[in-house]
């Protein structure tokens, strides 16, 4: 059996991001290395990652087969053994593929992005490290190993977003996205140890625990569930820890490609399918948790809709997606979900690549009302675009449309007809704000002709067009039955599946139409506004909207201000004016009763026998209260 | 005459016909200030040799009337008052040595005084022999009296005239309690002789025990009055800052070893059934002497009179094994006399050091006076340095140990509280002797042109004690045959032993 | 017998608390001086009316060494008159306050 | 091992001390045979590692009377809390002395030395009087090179501390005292001996709280713990590098040591009794100093501050009762010892380099010296307690020993992954990685000794979190007998 290589899927990345750490520390202190090598290494480690997942894919084909490998005993304490343990089931090596080819492409591409920067091997250092993160996240067999994972990628996400950290902007964004995570880890952590003490009483890895569920009390379970779901929304930036979002495209553009589209993101909404077994236990907290979802996915599709910044619509529209794919995975739909993932990644990675060339092209302009006329420059990005943003709105038969259409058809089948409704909404939306995008960057006139633009390397380009690809074709392999597919995701991840849903197709069909048509909707006013949009009149944004209904400048107001006021108070006024104050003032106030007492000291020989007479006296008074 | 009984007080011969000899040599002009030191040392030495000659002669303890056809009872010699007068003739070896240097270097000193000092050691060397209390008061005057003439010799000082008239008016003052104690016990018991007071007070009518008691307060008083005790310790600080610092370190050290080696010797003979009388009075006195030295040690800025306030201090502590010895009266008297030995050596040290490094007019004795010293003598604030961690009772040195004792037989004696308030002294004392070092150590140097270097025989002696008290606190007997700790724990306790042989 | 000697003992207390007081309150050297004599003079007087009262001679001896102490008290108390008097020109006993604890109120 | 050589571990350090003071020996001589001992001493101490046996004993002993009087002897031994401990010194001194290595005096060698006495010594004492000498003489040289190469207003912070904490250690020494005459009097012999001292039976309870309360008054002055903390700020400020590294990565920790070693066999009812509170009370200073160090502007101060917050966590896990959070605070003192001792040196460096400056002053550093900041990142990530580092284990199993103490108070506990990270890496933001256009151009990056003394620690780092059972296997056994035999808790 080959299952050591599990481990190596994981080892490959990791060990080529140290070597590329060490290589660039090599470089900058003693010689410079050429990029080139860089370039190998670090584009090489994706790929063979994906070879392997591949091969274990192929493995696992028609058969329940589950890979474990348990690398070393990770820590024992008191008899209770936890494992560096790799498990492979269909949903892990589902992921391991798409991130190792996604993955694999955006570093292609920010080898192309990167070229002229200084920090060249730095960057593949953390690109590696954060793969490396992801793949032990997804491979993990217990929680605490994928929490290892799941630190890792969140703190390879600060150090890529405060990448330029000269600037100081783009450090502050990386701590926000930091500690926004590490809300959720809180949650997380508090979890894991909830579920040592009362589920994996005989071992921590899935299996065991999936086991030990059953007999454990609702109330225990419910608090584990929605402690887990803290750390997702942390993770994957759903109401209220969506902060640290739009403030990440800060980094590089292949950063935002790879962490908001891929992967990272994405993490929440896999580990919530990975306790499957735990959320079907506790319906409710899976429907606040689709109400969660589908409330971020209506709140960032409003917010979208007002921006201009390029990388922050599309940040936005990451976060309303990630919405839908919760949506789903509350209701139970966790195939769905999956498959909502895969499907996303493939177009908003092209989105974002596709931004990233643009912005490139035009010397690192992001507002979209600066660009326009893209579409004569940079053809092939603008269709690769195009795709894309029809993928995003879900007009057939392009990829987003079939898992979207899935999931709305899980809210509506499991009866919860708001969610239905948000969701509905929430597609129209999506497509007005995309298709404005779209519009304004590449059809609006602009008068900037004379700009020489920049131009786009091969390697920027060649992912674009193997994405657009993926992008029309993902969708296939989840067409469902009604439409004469054979749901190749549902099949797969069948363990994943909520059998419980099913609807007519009748009223299959009309669900379906009603999604188009919510399409067509806001494509059509998005048409009527921005076609030919004339970027002479720049609009001028404001209201709430706009502000991204200031919960950012809530946030700041009442908790950070407020703990740093605390902790002024605390380090400034308690500890110096209170309890030093106590001890220093023991001291002062011995040597003031000293000054005092030394008063007795005048050298006066009277007052000296004076002195001796009192105590004589009171000597003798004593001595007569004693002897009688 | 038989022989045995003349070597037993031998070394009071020697001290004694020493003082004599001096008077009379100082009217030649030929005996410079160093002959008469080395006169004295001789006679000192004499008188050292003959008292280990008697200390190793008995096997074991011992206990002797000598001559008694002549003295009748009054000179008692026996293992207690050989280690005192061991302790006291050391006392006086080394405050010679440490301030010869003094001696010299200050105009108005002349061989009178190593007379009057050897008078003054004959005094405290008759007063833990003098087994009765009018010799014992006698003795006491001796040395005091000479003590007041030694203080107020440089008479061109005011400050020594000064500090001379104090402690003569007030000394005289509690000797007088000394003899109305005396009067009223020798009413009580009809007799003056120790361990006869005792026996009388057992078997006489019980209407005679307050006479007793009150008596034997009046002394306790001159005895507290000697020790600087609180009600009567405001001298103290004068006498002690007035007077030349090697006799400052003589009546710090040596005098407190003498006075406490007679009242021991008083105490555990004959009051022992009167003593726990005292014990209430005597934790408040002993609180409030605790709470006034450190309250008046933490003010100073004279080094001087810091160590005169912290003596009061250490006042206390031995007052505290002094309770408990109603208790426990074995380890108490002899934690008393080890703790006697350490605080002797470290204050002796302290004040001979200084002594040595004060330059003519007496400067050089407030802490700012002391600024980065180490730079410029970096043995000499070592040594200084070692004395102030004894005294502030830091392990490692012999001052740790003597406190280990007290305030374990505090606690043994059930007396925890003074336990407590002791060591709530000693961290206050951690302040003021700490800031010394940090002083010496901590500053950048400020002009120093003027400090002896280290020659001649004091700082050698000064190194001496320093080994002394480092040895003291870590001392072992598994190390080397060399006497270490116990070897002083145990002469303590057999001299202490030594007072149960007769009566 | 026993009650006259408690009247010479209560005499005595009288002297020696006067003693006391005289050096409590009075300024002058001299006096003081004298009062601590009066102060000795007492004890000897408790003594020697005990010798009489027990009807022994041992109180007279110690008497005897009393005043010879007290002697050797005197010629030192004197002499330091007379040097404290060259310095001061005065005999007032308050005005030596050297030693008085200076820094006190730094 | 039949030679001492716990002995030699004690007193080579202080041997070398003194003959250097005595020998005519520039600075870089003794700075040399400092180095040479913490080399045979790390020598030494692994092979005590190698021969330790795989039990929860005092193993090593060594006996001698050594003053018959009072019963007070000198005895050593060491079992696998202390061995842990030692190792982590061992390791960590040499590597502090070649950071120290330029610029030195020889008073401060000396005194590095004879610090690493008085800890060793502390360490191994297994009786009461012994521990309380070595206790109080790691005092002097601590006080002394404070006094002497600190800055700012180091005097007063001197007698401050040294004041401070030997009243903690005298109210410690009466209880010791206590302890004895109570053992004199149960068994009429004296004796100071720890095996000795834990047989006594008759204190009344009074008594116990009493004495109790002295023990822990010392140690939690060490430590330190709310609210005896406010020597720490000064201290750590005014403090050289050598001396702020050896105070904080080692002697804070010998406090939390000396409560297992003595209050936990002596009084292991008060133990069970009061660990809730104490519980409480280390995760209220884990929040309280975590909260303060958020606004400090001098790193020093902000790294007091943070130590401080990690030792209440350190305290909390030894009084949570259980294998884990015992083994989880004795793994958090190695994790912390590392990363701050570590943090302390770098910062001491950049005060070298740049002079004392706040944080608001510094900036663009990691531009200047990007070796240094990758070691500041990996030291910072431990303090955060990120996994793959031995912090989030250690961390790990705190909060899993508070849980299983009282799940309220494991919940609060995890607060720690927040408030660390927080003050941490803000710090980071400002003092490090973002330039403020303040000039930093003195800034030197790590030599090649800095790179060789940092890399142990380092790699201990993230060693320890990516394959923490092999630091393990030694600890365990001594946990659970502290467990199972002194505090007889079978059922945890």
């Amino acid at each position: 059996m080959n299952n050591f290589l599990l481990a190596w899927i994981v080892l490959i990345p990791l060990l080529s991001s140290m070597t590329l750490g060490l290589m660039y520390l090599f470089s900058i202190k003693v010689i410079k290395i050429p990029n080139i090598v860089f370039t190998v290494l670090g584009l090489s480690s994706p790929f063979l990652s994906f070879m392997i997942g591949f091969s274990f894919f192929l493995q696992m084909i028609g058969n329940h087969e589950i890979f474990l490998y348990k690398a070393y005993r990770w820590l024992s304490v008191d008899g209770y053994d936890i494992d560096m343990g790799f498990m492979a089931d269909k949903l892990s090596i589902f992921m391991v593929l798409f991130i190792t080819f996604v993955g694999g492409l955006i570093h292609i591409y920010a080898s192309g992005y990167m070229k002229t920067d200084k920090g060249y091997g730095k960057f593949f250092f953390y690109f590696n490290l954060f793969l490396a993160s992801m793949l032990l996240l997804v491979l993990a067999d217990s929680p605490i190993i994928m929490f290892i994972g799941w630190e890792g990628v969140g703190v390879c996400s600060y150090f890529l977003i405060s990448y330029y950290y000269e600037d100081t902007k783009n450090v502050q964004a990386g701590n926000k996205a930091f500690i926004a995570n590490r809300v959720g880890d809180l949650g997380f952590i508090i979890a894991m140890i909830t579920m040592i003490y009362y589920v994996g009483s005989n071992g921590f890895d899935y299996i065991n625990l999936e086991a030990g569920m059953q007999n454990v009390p609702i109330n225990v379970l419910t608090f584990i569930g929605s402690a887990l779901f803290v750390g997702a929304i942390g993770k994957s930036a759903q109401i209220p820890l969506f902060v640290w979002l739009p403030d990440a495209m800060a980094g590089p553009t292949p950063v935002s490609a790879l962490i908001h589209a891929a992967t990272m993101v994405t993490a929440g909404v896999y580990m919530v399918a990975r306790f499957h077994f735990l959320y079907d236990l506790i319906p409710n907290v899976g429907l606040i948790i689709a109400y969660v979802g589908a409330f971020s996915a209506l709140f960032a599709a409003i917010i979208a809709t007002k921006q201009t910044d390029i990388k922050k619509i599309l940040a936005y529209s990451t976060m309303s997606q990630l919405g839908y794919m919760f949506i789903a995975v509350g209701l139970g739909g966790y195939s769905v979900g999956i498959f909502h993932v895969f499907t996303h990644a493939f177009f908003k990675a092209l989105l974002f690549m596709g931004a990233g060339a643009v912005i490139v092209a035009l010397h690192h302009e992001q507002n979209i009302f600066k660009m326009g006329g893209m579409r004569s420059k940079t053809p092939i990005v603008y269709f690769a675009m195009l795709i894309a943003t029809l993928a995003i709105t879900g007009i057939p038969p392009f990829a987003g449309f079939f898992s979207k259409d899935e999931i709305l058809l899980t809210a509506f089948s499991s009866g919860e007809y708001l969610i239905w409704g948000i969701g509905v909404l929430t597609a129209i939306l999506t497509a007005y704000y995309m298709f404005r995008l779209l519009f304004v960057v590449f059809h609006g006139k602009n008068y900037q002709e004379s700009r020489k633009l920049h131009t786009i390397s091969k390697s920027m380009i060649m992912p674009l067009i193997v994405l657009a690809f993926g992008s029309i074709v993902a969708g296939f392999i989840g067409i469902p039955e009604i439409l004469g597919g054979n749901n190749l995701v549902g099949s797969w991840l069948n363990d994943w599946k909520n059998s419980s849903l099913h609807v007519e197709h009748s009223r299959e069909f009309i669900l379906m139409g009603i999604n188009i048509l919510a399409a067509v909707i806001g494509t059509y006013v998005a048409y009527k506004k921005f076609f030919n949009y004339d970027m002479a009149i720049v609009p001028k944004y404001n209201g709430i909207i706009w502000k991204k209904f200031y919960i950012d400048e809530i946030y700041d107001r009442f908790i950070v201000k407020k703990v740093k006021e605390v902790s002024i108070f605390i380090s400034y006024k308690v500890d110096v004016n209170f309890i030093d104050m106590i001890v220093m003032g023991l001291s002062r106030g011995f040597i003031k009763s000293g000054h005092f007492i030394s008063k007795v000291q005048n050298a006066n020989t009277r007052f000296y026998a004076f002195f001796m007479l009192v105590g004589i006296s009171v000597i003798s008074t004593y001595l007569i209260m004693v002897m009688r | 005459m038989n022989m045995p009984d003349f070597i037993y007080i031998l070394p009071l011969f020697f001290v004694g016909v020493g003082a004599i000899s001096l008077m009379i040599l100082s009217t030649f002009k030929t005996i410079t200030i160093k002959k008469g030191s080395v006169i004295t040392l001789l006679f000192l030495l004499f008188a050292f040799f003959a008292n280990v000659y008697n200390l190793n002669n008995e096997d074991g303890v011992y206990s002797i009337y000598p001559f008694v056809d002549i003295f009748n009872k009054m000179i008692i010699v026996d293992t207690f008052s050989g280690y005192f007068s061991t302790i006291l003739i050391l006392g006086a070896i080394l405050t010679i040595l440490i301030g010869l240097h003094y001696f010299q270097k200050h105009k108005g000193f002349t061989v009178e005084f190593f007379s009057l000092f050897l008078f003054s050691v004959f005094g405290m060397m008759l007063l833990v022999h003098s087994n009765e209390l009018i010799s014992a008061f006698v003795s006491l005057e001796i040395a005091s009296i000479s003590l007041y003439v030694m203080i107020g010799f440089e008479k061109v000082i005011d400050k020594r005239i000064e500090a001379s008239y104090r402690y003569l008016v007030l000394g005289s003052l509690a000797g007088l309690f000394f003899l109305l104690g005396t009067s009223f016990i020798y009413a009580a018991t009809q007799t003056t002789t120790l361990g006869e007071i005792g026996n009388m007070a057992l078997n006489t009518v019980d209407s005679n025990t307050p006479l007793l008691i009150i008596g034997g307060t009046m002394i306790l008083i001159t005895f507290l009055f000697k020790i600087a005790a609180f009600p009567f310790q405001n001298w103290a600080l004068d006498v002690y800052d007035g007077a030349p610092l090697p006799v400052t370190a003589y009546i710090a050290a040596t005098f407190k070893a003498a006075i406490f080696g007679f009242i021991l010797r008083l105490v555990v003979v004959d009051f022992d059934l009167i003593i726990d009388v005292w014990d209430k009075i005597l934790v408040y006195i002993i609180i409030f002497t605790l709470a006034y030295g450190s309250f008046l040690a933490i003010i100073q800025k004279s080094l001087k009179r810091m160590l005169v306030a912290s003596s009061i201090v250490h006042t206390g502590y031995l007052l505290i094994a002094f309770v408990s010895i109603s208790v426990i009266g074995e380890s108490a008297a002899s934690s008393i006399i080890f703790y006697l030995v350490a605080y002797f050596l470290s204050a002796l040290g302290a004040f001979g050091l200084i002594a040595y490094i004060s330059s003519a007019d007496q400067l050089r004795i407030t802490y700012d006076d002391f600024r980065g010293f180490a730079k410029i003598r970096p043995y000499m604030a070592a040594m200084l340095s070692i004395f102030m961690l004894s005294l502030a009772g830091i392990p490692s040195t012999i001052g740790f140990i003597g406190k280990f004792y007290i305030f374990t037989g505090a606690i043994e004696s059930g007396h925890s509280i003074l336990a407590v308030v002791g060591i709530i002294a000693t961290f206050i004392s951690v302040y003021y002797y700490f800031k010394l070092i940090a002083v010496m150590y901590f500053y950048r140097s400020s002009e120093m042109t003027d400090v002896p270097p280290l020659q001649g025989i004091a700082p050698l002696i000064i190194g001496v004690i320093a080994l002394f008290i480092i040895w003291g606190g870590v001392g072992n007997t598994l190390i080397a045959y060399f006497p270490g700790v116990d070897f002083l724990i145990d002469m303590a306790k057999s001299s202490y032993e030594s007072l149960f042989l007769y009566g | 017998m026993a009650d006259s000697l408690l009247s010479y003992i209560a005499l005595a207390m009288i002297l020696f608390s006067i003693g006391f007081l005289g050096v409590i309150s009075r300024k002058n050297i001299f006096i003081v001086y004298m009062s601590i004599e009066l102060m000795l003079n007492a004890i000897n007087l408790i003594f020697i009316s005990l010798g009489r009262y027990y009807e022994t001679m041992v109180p007279q001896v110690m008497a005897m060494i009393i005043i010879a102490i007290a002697a050797a008290e005197a010629a030192v108390f004197l002499s330091l008159i007379v040097v404290l008097y060259r310095r001061k020109k005065s005999l007032d006993s308050d005005i030596f306050t050297v030693l008085s604890q200076k820094d006190a109120h730094e | 091992m039949d030679f001492g050589i716990l002995s030699v571990i004690i007193f080579l350090p202080m041997f070398v001390a003194f003959s250097m003071l005595i020998l005519p020996v520039g600075a870089k001589g003794t700075r040399n045979a400092a180095f040479l001992t913490a080399i045979i001493i790390f020598i030494l101490v692994c092979m005590v590692y190698y021969n330790f046996q795989l039990s929860g004993y005092m193993q090593f002993r060594e006996h001698h009377r050594w003053i018959s009087t009072y019963g007070i002897n000198y005895s050593l031994g060491i079992d696998g809390f202390s061995l842990i401990i030692l190792m982590l010194i061992a390791t960590l001194i040499p590597s502090a002395y070649l950071w120290l290595w330029d610029g030195r005096t020889k008073g401060y060698w000396v005194s590095m030395l004879l610090i690493q006495t008085g800890i060793t010594g502390t360490l191994f004492s297994q009786d009461l009087i012994l521990f309380y000498f070595f206790w109080e003489g790691m005092l002097l040289p601590v006080f002394m090179i404070i006094g002497m190469f600190g800055t700012g207003n180091r005097v007063f912070s001197t007698i401050k501390i040294t004041v401070y904490t030997i009243m903690g250690s005298l109210f410690m020494l009466i209880s010791i005292l206590y302890l004895g005459v109570a053992f004199f009097y149960e068994f009429g012999s004296w004796s100071f001996a720890l095996n000795d001292i834990v047989q006594i039976t008759t204190l009344s309870r009074t008594e116990e709280l009493w004495l109790f309360a002295g023990f822990m008054i010392a140690f939690a002055i060490k430590i330190p713990l709310f609210p005896f903390h406010t020597w720490l700020l000064e201290t750590y400020s005014n403090s050289p590098t050598g001396g702020v590294f050896l105070l904080s990565s080692i002697m804070a920790k010998l406090g939390v040591y000396g409560i297992v070693r003595f209050v936990m066999p002596i009084f292991p009812d008060l133990y069970k009794e009061f660990a809730p509170y104490f519980v409480w009370i280390g995760i209220f200073g884990l929040i309280y100093f975590g909260i303060a160090a958020l606004m400090q502007t001098n790193i020093k101060k902000m790294f007091a501050y943070s130590s401080a917050s990690h030792l209440g966590f350190i305290v909390t896990g030894i009084f949570t009762l259980n294998v884990y959070g015992m083994t989880g605070a004795a793994f958090l003192i190695i994790a912390h010892a590392m990363a701050t001792g570590g943090l302390f040196l770098l910062v001491g460096k950049m005060e070298y380099n740049l002079g004392i400056k706040a944080i608001p002053a510094l900036g663009g550093i990691a531009k200047k010296a990007p070796v240094f900041t990758v070691f500041f990142g990996i030291m910072l990530l431990c303090i955060v307690g990120l996994p793959g580092t031995n912090g989030f284990v250690s961390e790990f199993l705190i909060i899993l020993g508070t849980f299983g103490f009282s799940p309220s108070a494991g919940v609060v506990s995890a607060l720690t992954v927040l408030i660390a990270a927080s003050f941490m890496f803000w710090m980071f933001q400002r003092a490090i990685l973002a330039d403020n256009g303040n000039d930093v151009s003195q800034m030197k990056d790590l030599n090649f000794k800095e790179i060789v003394g940092m890399l142990p620690l380092a790699f201990l780092i993230i060693a320890m979190g990516v394959y923490p059972d092999w630091f393990f296997y030694k600890i365990e056994p001594t946990i659970q007998h502290y467990l199972v035999d002194i505090l007889e808790i079978r059922n945890y």
